[in-house]
């Protein structure tokens, strides 16, 4: 395995991955590479594999077959703890927090060196100020979007080079959703983000570089600016609402460029 | 806002308390005062030993979703292993140097990794292999053990009992040290077998740590340093203990009660608990099994007789003290409480449960460890996904839990004859205890044991009452059960659902 | 017409007996040779049938058979519907003290003012109470078994083994409890059981033998008949999917009930004949020792089949057995440590583990036998 | 519009979940013998809304009526019983079982005969050949006696149908049938929904997350957003519905301005 292909622009690679969860064979050969800085995203329907590709990178449901790439570095059939402490933060989907934790605990436990949380708090305060209110409550007194944010925040603590955002915008009503969009965008100016989302728009507007995931397989990749314009990819994968919104995309881009 | 949060979160316990409070007064008119106080101590007592068995079944319970049924054997373990190193721990300290050998041998499992994987070992031969070295460890390990002076224990132990004057006459002489250092070395042996099963010879897949490397030769190192040291002060060792101060000698064995149980519990979590977390049903079954393989360990060692541990002096001058704090400079047998005669080792007991309890709250509340069991209990899956070694705290946690037994074990065992089936009594009660106070809550296990200790005592004493025996009481216990379950399903401070 | 559509019927109808037999080929060999088993032992042995080792042995084999069936109403429960239960040995030891209480307390009183005595001097009153203490038992442990259910209904999962868990020790506590000593013998339990002359086990050794070999029988196709009809399925659903089998129409508290109570009234009935056996009921009866026994038959034969638990009471009875023998009053040391390799190790039991094996194995020979026939076109 | 055809009504629902509100407030109808879908993003709160309608869960407030009848607070197996069958999103089926006794358990819910343990299963054909009949109806013919467990995924989805055909519903919950299935598999199982419509006697009530497919086969749509209902309408009309245009093509309309074009 050559493992230093490419040591400065690629921070994760994943070379044709299987998983199965059981006896089902849910991923059959994924592929990607994420490049370092900049949101990456995964798109595809309902039940594609996507937030199983997550949890593959992280060990959680790790992969039978193929390979995970951190820096260069080998990282599949390592502990899920093991790969989390290479660097690797994750926001499951459904808002994960820890319940009956109060948001410090929530916080204070993604901690992996003392003094992580003082480091960080004022960054993570900047970008979710509700959160610096709410400081002393239980994680299940909080509103949907607040644990989101809670969320993102909690992967936000340790020293992370790799963030995996699973559907951040879920749920949530549009104004937290633009709040979640200007965070993430404003996060990843630092860290490197591969983020699941199936809101098209927010998509769009974070990525640069996107995996298509379908059927458990890589179906298409590329860049971003390239998708939008090509409705009958979006439509063929995402539906037809989202080709709709990556039509207006690429009406207004043509525009500005017109203009 | 604030005072309704606080009311749906607390209803349960608030209204519990004010019961209890109400109760008070009722059964001080109706029973007269000293029957009264006197069945409140004896039930607080209760509590205290119930709690004990209950806690680390909760939390054993909570973060691993495992019914263990090796509980109340861990109790009796506990309570075993304190009262031998209390009346003679010349067997302890001479088994001390084959555990801590075989440990040994294990810690050499990363080192040995980096040598072995690159072993031409073809892939269907790579299991039977380990197989065999397992194999082979297990009969180094036996022929180890064989011949050790087991069968003396119980004899020993009948007179130690008889003549508990003066312990140091039964301080059994040792293998000398020309011909028992073949043990340990055995068990070294044994114990590296184990260790080259475990890193997998051939298996290429595996990663190779450099940090691992070099936390392995550390624990590598110590281990065996303190297997020599344990095999150099065996004998000395023994005497030292015997002729140490007897309420000191107890305050040792407590500690050594509790981690024993804590050692066999990581031991137990390892090996047989961890292969069947994937299948629950089997758990049950194979820590059944285990007790039920240690009730007859303990009969086989010890012979199926029950044994009564004396009291420390601290609780065994002749006489009654005045009040608590005469009891402190007198040190008698029997304590006045608001009129009532009652023995003071119950009071330790009940102080000891206390502060259990106390610890435990304190822990799960404000240590870091603590925080990691409660986020562990709703979502285990995101706790390894923050980077925390969640099997390493499982382990922990297993230990901690059956420690917590062994503690209750040999803090009973001077007030209980100690004996196999010591343990299956509270076993039961513990897991009434745990399911009334709702799996998982340390408080509820508190609150549980508290309602189910005052029952006990209460019901005990209606049932003299009404000329019935205990038992009618001890079976009634299961119909509060009943009744709580049948209003809320998952105990009285369980997670709905 | 008329004579060609009765002979196809008939041909059908002998065609099912003879596929049924082929199928049963293994079950009714084996009956025939438990049958013959205490005729061509004392033949073997040179001793004569009702003494000596050929006696002990039958009595073995009765021992096996009953808890043969106890063991076949734990897999119902446990293997077939889900139901993780460890209270069951309440039923067991209910279905015995309700057998030895009525023998012991009831029967007498009645035989002694009723008495007919049928042709050839048959004495009909001893049979029928004989068969009224059996019935008692099966409404006791029916009893049992819907108490059980009704106050288990609403827990799941943990708190369900523990309900039942604590419902049978209960029911232990208050089978050795002093204050019914003059009726159950407390601690000591209920001895000298008057058991009707003419099926006395110590006497009649040999006719016990049979009742309980019928016995077994018996119940094992009676159970092998529930669990294959309508609602036996409907267990299985249960087993498999209850949220779904509850979603499709089917009502999971009535079906847990039903296994509960089916179970229970095997049990029972196992338990009743086992008093009968031992002529007493004893605290041990009802204790979670009994409880633990079946749930190890089961998982030693293999969950989810039958003749599995069966299997697994005759190889626990013969390894106390052989292994006492071999390894004096520590026997079950050395069986504890090679069940819990068991568990670790064959998790599917004997009967399952063959199973699995001999379906791979079938699996291996086809596709063999495939590649062979393709294999000529081939060349 | 004669309120006899409304077959299914739910009146003021609402579910909460701790501090969050999954469905808020949403009353709505579904007239006999229409299809009619309920769409709207992740997290709108319609798998609740199901769970509310097929007694999975109770409500926190609020009223569901099948025929007039209130059904709000009936255990679910009562609900299936009167008539109401559902599917789920996440395959639930009976794995260690055959695909014909899946289907057959079903058959056999309905009929009288679960307490019956002194005959055999098979003695009671009719459930069997229904079974079979279902089995071809949903196109898993030659798979009766594989084991649900090994079933490829879309065939487990068609399988999931076909047990909630089976007890032969006259109102059918479809909790997005074609969750997880690929492009290509999509079109089969629409057929066989397309079928169900053509027999003319049944309702079926269709979560769908995707709006194409939704707007090809429905009579009718309710569009659902933060647990609320957005509108109600015909394909038509919710095409040209700007609110739902808004909220349902995303968050970011006032920015970009997104303006349908009906």
């Amino acid at each position: 395995m050559e493992m230093d292909q490419q040591p400065t622009t690629d921070i994760l690679t994943v070379e044709t991955i299987h998983t199965y969860i059981g006896q089902f064979h849910i991923l059959e050969g994924v592929s990607l590479r994420v490049r370092r800085g900049g949101v990456t995203v995964l798109l595809g329907r309902n039940g594609a594999g996507k937030t199983t590709t997550l949890k593959s990178i992280l060990g959680l449901t790790p992969p039978r077959q193929g390979q995970v790439i951190l820096d260069g570095q080998e990282i599949q059939g390592k502990r899920a703890f093991e790969i989390a402490g290479l660097g690797i933060g994750y926001v499951p989907e459904h808002r994960a927090i820890f319940r009956d934790l109060s948001v410090a605990e929530n916080l204070k436990i993604a901690e992996r060196r003392k003094g992580d949380l003082e480091r960080r708090a004022d960054f993570i305060f900047d970008l979710f100020p509700d959160l610096k209110r709410l400081y002393k409550l239980p994680g299940h007194h909080l509103s949907g979007g607040q644990q989101q944010m809670l969320a993102v925040a909690r992967a936000l603590v340790a020293d992370n080079k790799l963030l995996l955002i699973d559907e951040p915008s879920e749920g949530l009503a549009p104004v937290l959703i633009e709040q979640m969009m200007e965070a993430i965008r404003e996060l990843s100016a630092t860290t490197t983000v591969l983020l699941v989302e199936q809101n098209f728009i927010m998509a769009s507007q974070l990525g640069e570089h996107y995996y298509i995931i379908d059927d458990g397989r890589t179906a298409h990749d590329g860049a971003m600016a390239d998708l939008i314009h090509d409705t009958a990819l979006i439509r063929r994968y995402l539906g037809a609402s989202a080709a709709r919104v990556g039509g207006e995309f690429a009406a207004r881009s043509e525009q500005r460029r017109g203009g | 806002m604030k005072l309704k949060g606080f009311w749906r979160q607390n209803s349960t316990f608030v209204v519990l308390m004010v019961l209890l409070i109400l109760l008070i007064p009722l059964g001080w008119i109706t029973m007269g005062q000293k029957p009264f106080v006197r069945t409140v101590l004896s039930g607080l007592t209760l509590g205290a030993l119930y709690l004990m068995v209950a806690a680390g079944l909760t939390l054993i319970f909570g973060l691993m979703d495992v019914l263990n049924f090796a509980h109340g054997a861990m109790f009796m373990i506990g309570a075993y292993a304190g009262w031998q190193f209390y009346t003679n721990p010349t067997f302890l300290f001479g088994l001390a140097p084959l555990v801590f050998a075989l440990m040994t041998g294990l810690a050499a499992t990363p080192l040995l990794r980096p040598l072995v994987i690159g072993w031409p070992v073809p892939e269907e031969w790579q299991r039977r292999l380990r197989t065999f070295l397992i194999l082979l460890a297990i009969a180094v390990g036996v022929i180890g053990v064989l011949g050790l002076d087991l069968r003396d224990l119980a004899k020993t132990a009948m007179v130690s009992t008889m003549v508990a004057a003066n312990p140091l006459a039964e301080a059994t002489p040792q293998e000398p040290l020309a011909r028992f250092w073949l043990r340990p070395t055995l068990l070294l042996i044994a114990g590296l077998l184990m260790a080259l099963a475990q890193a997998r010879p051939g298996d290429q897949t595996q990663i190779v740590h450099r940090a691992e490397q070099r936390r392995g030769w550390i624990a590598l190192l110590a281990l065996l340093a303190l297997t020599v040291a344990a095999v150099l002060v065996r004998e000395p060792a023994a005497i030292v203990v015997l002729k140490m101060n007897a309420n000191w000698r107890f305050a040792l064995a407590l500690l050594v009660g509790m981690l024993i149980g804590g050692g066999i519990g990581a031991v137990m979590e390892t090996s047989l608990v961890r292969p069947l977390y994937v299948r629950p049903f089997y758990l049950v079954i194979a820590t059944s099994g285990l007790a039920f393989v240690l009730k007859e360990v303990v009969q086989f060692l010890w012979d199926p007789l029950p044994y009564q541990m004396e009291r420390p002096p601290l609780f065994a001058q002749p006489g009654k003290a005045d009040s608590i704090l005469d009891w402190f400079s007198a040190q008698t047998t029997t304590v006045d409480i608001l009129g009532v005669t009652f023995p003071s080792y119950r009071l330790f007991i009940i102080v000891l449960g206390i502060v259990m309890l106390l610890g435990l709250l304190g822990l799960m509340r404000y240590t870091r460890l603590g925080m990691i069991i409660r986020a562990g209990v709703q979502d285990r899956e995101m706790v390894e996904a923050l980077g925390i070694n969640v099997r390493r705290v499982f382990t922990l946690v297993f230990a901690m839990g059956v420690g917590l037994a062994a503690l209750g074990g040999i803090g009973a065992a001077p007030f209980i004859p100690v004996e196999p089936v010591m343990g299956d009594r509270f076993l039961m009660q513990g897991f009434i205890t745990v399911v009334l106070g709702g799996m998982g809550s340390v408080s509820g296990a508190a609150v549980g044991a508290l309602l189910l200790g005052l029952a006990r005592a209460f019901g005990d004493y209606l049932a003299l009452k009404f000329q019935l025996t205990p038992a009618i009481s001890e079976a009634s216990t299961v119909i509060i059960m009943a009744i709580v379950l049948l209003v809320r399903p998952s105990g009285l401070f369980g997670k709905k659902e | 017409m008329n004579t060609t559509t009765s002979t196809s019927k008939t041909r059908v109808v002998t065609g099912r007996f003879a596929a049924w037999a082929q199928q049963q080929v293994g079950g009714l060999l084996l009956v025939i040779g438990l049958i013959l088993f205490p005729f061509v032992f004392s033949w073997l042995y040179g001793s004569p049938v009702d003494s000596g080792p050929p006696k002990f042995w039958q009595g073995q084999l009765i021992v096996v058979f009953i808890t043969a069936v106890y063991a076949m109403s734990y897999d119902l429960l446990m293997g077939y519907t889900g139901i993780l239960s460890f209270g069951h040995a309440a039923f067991f030891g209910g279905g015995a003290y309700a057998m030895a209480l009525f023998l012991a307390h009831v029967a007498p009183r009645i035989a002694s003012s009723y008495r007919i005595v049928g042709p050839g001097g048959v004495n009909v009153t001893e049979i029928v109470l004989l068969v009224v203490g059996f019935l008692a038992a099966l409404v006791v442990s029916l009893l049992l078994g819907l108490l059980f259910s009704a106050v288990s209904a609403r827990v799941k999962g943990a708190y369900f083994a523990m309900v039942t868990l604590a419902m049978a020790e209960a029911i232990h506590i208050l089978s050795k409890a002093t204050d019914f000593v003059r009726w159950t013998g407390a601690d000591e339990g209920l001895h000298g059981v008057p058991v009707p002359a003419w099926i006395n086990p110590i006497q009649f050794r040999l006719r016990f033998y049979f009742v309980a070999l019928a016995f077994a029988v018996v119940m094992y196709l009676v159970t092998r008949r529930i669990v294959h009809s309508p609602m036996g399925r409907v267990f299985v659903a249960l087993r498999e999917n209850e949220s779904r089998a509850r979603m499709i129409g089917y009502n999971p508290a009535v079906y847990r009930s039903l296994a509960f109570v089916t179970s229970a009234v095997v049990a029972g009935s196992a338990g009743a004949l086992y008093a009968l056996w031992t002529m007493s009921a004893t605290p041990t009866m009802t204790g979670a020792g009994a409880t633990v026994d079946a749930l190890i038959m089961t998982i030693l034969g293999g969950i989810g089949t039958l003749f599995g638990p069966m299997l697994g009471a005759a190889l626990m009875e013969l390894f106390g057995h052989f292994f006492y023998q071999w390894f004096g009053a520590r026997w079950p040391l050395v069986f504890g440590v090679i069940f819990i390799a068991l568990v670790m190790f064959l998790p599917y039991g004997i009967v399952g583990t063959w199973q699995q094996r001999s379906a791979q194995l079938r699996a291996l020979l086809k596709r063999a036998s495939q590649q062979r026939r393709q294999d000529p076109s081939d060349s | 519009m004669n309120t006899s055809d409304v077959i299914l009504k739910v009146c003021n629902l609402r579910k909460e979940f701790g501090g969050l509100v999954a469905v808020d407030d949403v009353s709505g109808r579904v007239l006999a013998h229409t299809l009619h879908a309920i769409i709207g993003p992740n997290g709108a709160g319609k798998t609740t809304l199901f769970n509310l309608m097929s007694g999975t869960m109770p409500p926190t407030q609020g009223q569901v009526f099948f025929k007039n009848h209130d059904i709000t607070h009936l255990p679910p197996h009562r609900i299936a019983h009167l008539g109401i069958g559902r599917s789920f999103q996440i395959t639930n089926i009976f794995p260690n079982l055959t695909v014909l006794e899946n289907v057959r358990l079903a058959a056999q819910a309905m009929g009288k005969d679960s307490f019956k343990f002194w005959h055999h299963f098979r003695h009671f054909q009719q459930y069997e050949e229904k079974a079979q009949q279902i089995i071809e109806r949903v196109g898993l013919q030659g798979l009766a006696e594989t084991p649900a467990s090994v079933l490829s995924h879309g065939d487990k989805r068609k399988l999931e149908l076909g047990i909630m055909l089976a007890s032969d519903p006259e109102v059918l919950l479809l909790d997005e049938p074609t969750a997880g299935m690929s492009s290509e598999q999509v079109p089969a199982l629409l057929e066989i929904i397309h079928d169900i419509m053509r027999a003319g006697d049944k309702t079926i009530v269709l979560v769908e997350h995707r709006m194409d497919v939704v707007m090809s086969i429905s009579d009718f749509i309710t569009v659902m957003h933060q647990g609320r209902v957005l509108a109600e309408g015909t394909p038509q009309e919710i095409a040209a519905n700007e609110a739902v245009q808004k909220a349902y093509l995303g968050a970011l309309y006032g920015d970009l301005g997104l303006v349908a074009e009906a």
